[in-house]
């Protein structure tokens, strides 16, 4: 066994790797016409959606927690565009990143009206959407605790040779979290094609940044253990798309993951049931004014596009239509069967246990 | 005597054990400048300032560690769980290191800390955010843990868990944070340990604690309509637990029901009748049933999640087949479902 | 038919499977370059590769959660706790979401993976590194729990347990890895769920599994000598658990010892008295009683350690009580200790 | 409420911290002669007193896990000399730092022999040494859980205003678990008075530094979460001596803790069951030739400080009897009385509950 001379630490720090900046510049072409417009599209089925769900929330057709998007839905947008084909896996203000990664309408509302209908089958909630089809990978509720899943999802993808990376979503607060560091270290030590996505939001539920770590950078996380970052504004769907997609072709390149910290900021209460009153005066009206995502795309696609009012418009009428045909679908779906109710604690022996090896037990039972 | 809802008891008994002592802190996320995710510590952060009422990040093995330091060392800390569904990314902290330093020390270093916050299900959460935490921590020697079903009980149990010198659990509700009631108003402790009759009777003991208790005396009204006798006891502690309440009451019934929340396997509710029916076994008329959640993950949809939770019906039913009445199978508790 | 020690027998199973499917693959602390802290992979870096058989630094959580993730996306790994103490470091990933997982998403993501290492006290290992988490892992739906106490049973569990499609619990003993036994050289699964009856008898039920079933045929022996036919039941799956062998044997005797390491309150001891009790009321001449790991944290000392752990002179005790024999008071199961 | 105003990424990291280096100068006047043969003797204390441990192991005396320190002395002793009056916590392979602290050689051999004698009455053996009178808080047996502890030592250090940091030992390998990382936010976070020293000595258990970590510098953590830090060499005594002081220093002065690594070797296997087989040929050898801290103390005392041949040998001398003293002590010392088995379940209420509150429950009891 061979390994590195031992390390001695005079002078001081001579050994320090240097900072990891993701380098690569945007890979993709530039966002045709048709492209901004089905990323406007996103963007604004999101947010409507989401404004129906706190609608029913009101009306309690929603129950328990529901964490909105609202203001952050380039991010999702944005990395879908990058990311399609590939794993992502979120936390639990997850209904946005659900739908831009393919997950419809229809099954994220039934979800949340608790029926049968929903994606995860009633079973979840607004925390817990899943959706294999689109390799959607939830949805979990445990702040930070998804972080390390990521890892295995990536872990897979690479055993089986597959081209795809794990993007993987969370707050800043979550950044906080053991786990999320422990899944950092890992991620870089085994090189895994993860895409770290911290949403950086300012808040974590009341509490903003700056009271919550002592660097609000949440980017230098992945400086302690060598991992390759970048920090970005979050407001411009193209860039995000452009960042990820650099991000998931250096993670793909064998060189490790990459933590991206992507600026952004939540407009509504941590859940439906906070004011959000530790708010300064102000600055929710400023963030809406300046750098509101879906603003800022319509503002690109009139201006650098030229495309006009009245098809803007048009698509907005036909996204509040899609949205409307979600709650009405939610609405009349069914309850779940409350005779499946012991279905769910396991699953069934998909392949028999014997398939191959088709011997039995060399003893008898006795009993 | 004043009408208090139960976080007002709470916040009262915290108040008052930050006055009188001033190495009590309360520290957890939210805690301080939000007042609290559910209102409890409204105030304290005014009145009390940043060092006494503090804000953490997400963290719960981080500042349920910092705290068990800061008892070591001498500090009374107060650690709130935003709810104990997330004390499990702290469960090592708490167990091999508060319930087992002053053992491990020789008896050197004791470890004088509540760990407190809603516990079990609240409404439609799913299942991450409605685990039942009871059993985890009454499993485990050195520590105390601890839970009531009113603002009285909440006021004078809170304060003894503050002052008591080893590590107790104090389990709230979600759902009852609002329950008004009576709370007198000079000081008094509630001592941990002592469970609470909270209703006599003699054809059928029906053991719970936490919120379920008040399921219990719905219950015992419900059946007290048919004529059967229900005593209800109220726990309070689950560690230490108070058998001679328990054993007596049962030894005079004959018959007992045991009901919580959280799932059946290896639960509280199986120490109980473990228990019950070794003490009183030539007492005991039937066996000691038990109705619980069943034995699944806590669905989203509330006509799931009410079939999971425990219910009026399913206790009543209980009574009834310890009582030797005929019951619908469909009202039977879950003995062995699932698993 | 080969004799093999119960390490042997698990890397056989270990082997057979990493060859079987190439989604298998084992993670964990020292697996690899070092051959397994306690050797239990040894050799098998080489035949597979440092991408199947997989060193990881000291990150439970990490792990334990990468694991999870790999699962749900369609391998099976094996995760190797050096030992089951270190798990409660990552417990909440084994709960919140490998025991959740399938339910959380309406069935769309199953997690085959299997968590093992050894459980329980060693000797001399202090209170930290004596848990026994039987029951805390039992305790949830989701999870499967086994255990085993022979070379056979330790081969066919453990491929039965990386082939089922649910997370499995596996708990083995760091004393018995050097225990012999004959395992048949063809291949065999042993079904998860199903107990064994070790030994057959018809005056006493005595319940066990993991090593502490090999302690119950030792004192079901000594029993035998003073005329007292006990039958010994290794139960194997604690979740699910074969309540027909259980309820069916006990029915016959009218009498059960339940013997198990780790602490009394809420155990799985307390999850089969329960259950019993409730089953085999009518038949039962006495009431199930439970000898368990004394209600303390683990001393070091080894005079200290030995009264703690459950022996022969107190199952035997426990068993003279369940048929109405006078036993010295000293002897006596713990039943209301400690707290 | 005010807060600072809401950064925007563009350009990318432009507001990065910068790295925090410990760059206060060395505090302390060098050693003299008399300090200098006193930590040298300290030194040779730890090492005789872990020879003879590994000796009564091997004759069954001390049972269970047992993890030497041998070649590590300098640091616990260095750190020792810096931190005398303050609090220490340390981790499982902390037989060394209990005796620098100052807990006596005899009740630390009594622990190991399982004797109520021992410091920890015999209930914690090897991995878990306490001794309040010297501020020594354990002896912890799971790798990184002890590290948040550290933090309320400081809070409570700080909060009665003393003049005391609380000194935090863990190794390489803890350094990454997540626990330790939360506590490096927390202890920033509230600029807690902590002096976290990572002993690495390249090895957790069998697993060499370079595949437990994507980087190796483990200092580097703190960058992660902004906190100062140093890497030093450990084999040095006086050297850490002075840089545990700096970070003392500055610990106290309410700019936040630091983490040190501290650089270092150990010479046995990870515990006495433990070969060591997996270091790469010649590297133990080399590090006791070239860096054994004993060693070098011994040179430079003869060569700075003058001190013959013959004083020495008196003082090892010394130091072995004492050794001897504490073998015996142990070998002599009862063991724990079983009746006592459940009085280390709970604490026994030291102040009265109702001291200054004598009102009784308002209710009767009911039963
Ligand atoms: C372990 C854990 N602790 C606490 C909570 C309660 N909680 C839910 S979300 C949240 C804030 C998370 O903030 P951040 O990670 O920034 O994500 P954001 O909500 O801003 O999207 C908290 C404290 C939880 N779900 N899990
Ligand atoms: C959480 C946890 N996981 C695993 C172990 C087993 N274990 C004990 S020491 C050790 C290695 C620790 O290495 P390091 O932190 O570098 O300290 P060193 O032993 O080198 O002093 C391991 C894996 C443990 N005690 N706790
Ligand atoms: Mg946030
Ligand atoms: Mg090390």
């Amino acid at each position: 066994m061979t390994a590195p001379p031992l390390p001695t630490a005079a002078p001081p720090d001579a050994d320090v790797p240097p900072d990891r900046l993701l380098t690569l510049p945007d890979p993709l072409p530039p966002c045709t016409r048709d492209e901004l417009l089905a990323l406007y599209r996103q963007m604004v089925l999101l947010r409507r959606v989401e404004e129906l769900a706190a609608k029913a929330y009101t009306q309690r057709r929603i129950l328990g927690f529901c964490h909105l998007y609202i203001g952050q839905e380039s991010v999702a947008v944005g990395a879908a565009a990058a990311t399609s084909d590939d794993y992502w896996i979120a936390a639990y203000r997850e209904h946005g990143h659900a739908m831009a990664k393919g997950v419809s309408a229809r099954a994220v509302m039934a979800e949340l009206f608790g029926k049968v209908t929903g994606c995860s089958k009633g079973q979840g909630g607004s925390m817990h959407i899943y959706d294999r089809d689109v390799r959607f990978m939830g949805g979990h509720g445990i702040v930070g605790g998804h972080v390390p899943l990521a890892n295995g999802v990536a872990w897979a993808a690479r055993a089986r040779g597959e081209d795809r990376v794990c993007v993987c979503f969370f707050g800043d607060g979550a950044a906080n979290q053991g786990p999320f560091f422990e899944a950092l270290c890992l991620a870089e030590l085994y090189k895994l094609p993860v895409v770290f996505i911290c949403e950086n939001n300012f808040y974590a539920m009341g509490t903003p940044l700056h009271r919550q770590s002592a660097v609000t950078d949440m980017s230098l996380r992945a400086r302690g253990v060598g991992m390759t970052r970048e920090q970005l504004d979050g407001w411009d769907v193209e860039h995000v798309r452009q960042r990820v997609a650099a991000a998931r072709r250096h993670a793909l390149s064998g060189q490790g993951p990459v933590l991206l910290e992507i600026v952004t900021y939540r407009y509504r209460g941590h859940s439906m049931s906070d004011p959000a009153k530790y708010r300064p005066e102000g600055e929710l009206e400023a963030r809406k004014e300046k750098s509101d995502p879906l603003q800022l795309t319509r503002r690109a696609l009139a201006e650098v596009h030229g495309v006009d009012a009245a098809t803007l418009d048009a698509l907005v009428a036909e996204v509040d239509a899609e949205a409307q045909d979600a709650w009405d679908f939610a609405e009349q779906s069914p309850i779940p069967d409350p005779t499946q109710l012991y279905d769910y604690v396991y699953a069934p022996q998909r392949t028999s246990m014997l398939a191959d090896t088709p011997l039995p037990s060399s003893r008898p039972r006795e009993t | 005597m004043a009408v208090l809802a139960i976080r007002e008891a709470l916040r009262r008994a915290l108040r008052e054990e930050l006055l009188r002592d001033p190495s009590v802190f309360l520290m957890g996320e939210e805690v301080a400048h939000y007042n609290g995710a559910y209102k409890v510590s409204q105030g304290l952060l005014e009145e009390f300032g940043d060092r006494r009422i503090v804000d953490t990040p997400i963290s719960e093995a981080g500042f349920a560690g910092l705290g068990i330091g800061a008892a070591m060392a001498g500090m009374r800390p107060v650690i709130e769980f935003m709810t104990w569904n997330f004390s499990l990314v702290a469960f090592d902290q708490v167990i091999n290191s508060a319930a087992k330093l002053y053992q491990m020390s020789g008896g050197q270093y004791h470890v004088p800390i509540v760990f407190r916050g809603p516990n079990g299900a609240a409404e439609n959460l799913g299942s991450q955010h409605s685990t039942s935490v009871d059993s985890l921590y009454a499993h485990f020697p050195g520590l105390k843990v601890v839970t009531y079903c009113d603002p009285h009980d909440a006021y004078g149990l809170l304060k003894s868990a503050i002052r008591d010198d080893n590590p107790v659990c104090f389990l709230e509700s979600e759902l009852t944070y609002g329950q008004k009631g009576e709370v007198p108003d000079h000081e008094f402790l509630v001592p941990l340990g002592r469970a609470r009759v909270r209703r006599a009777g003699t054809d059928l003991t029906l053991v719970s604690w936490g919120k379920q208790a008040m399921q219990a005396e719905a219950a015992a009204e419900r059946l007290a309509a048919e004529g059967v006798s229900v005593e209800v006891i109220d726990l309070r502690s689950l560690r230490p637990l108070d058998h001679e309440t328990l054993f007596s009451s049962v030894c005079r019934t004959g018959r007992c029901v045991v009901l919580h929340e959280g799932y059946l396997f290896a639960g509280v509710g199986a120490e109980i009748a473990a228990r019950v029916q070794e003490a009183c076994f030539d007492w005991l008329q039937a066996p000691v049933l038990r109705v619980t959640s069943r034995d699944v993950n806590q669905p989203y949809a509330s006509n799931l999640e009410k079939l999971v939770m425990p219910d009026t019906d399913r206790i009543v039913a209980a009574a009834h087949r310890a009582l030797g009445r005929p019951t619908p199978a469909a009202d039977r508790a879950p003995a062995a479902t699932g698993a």
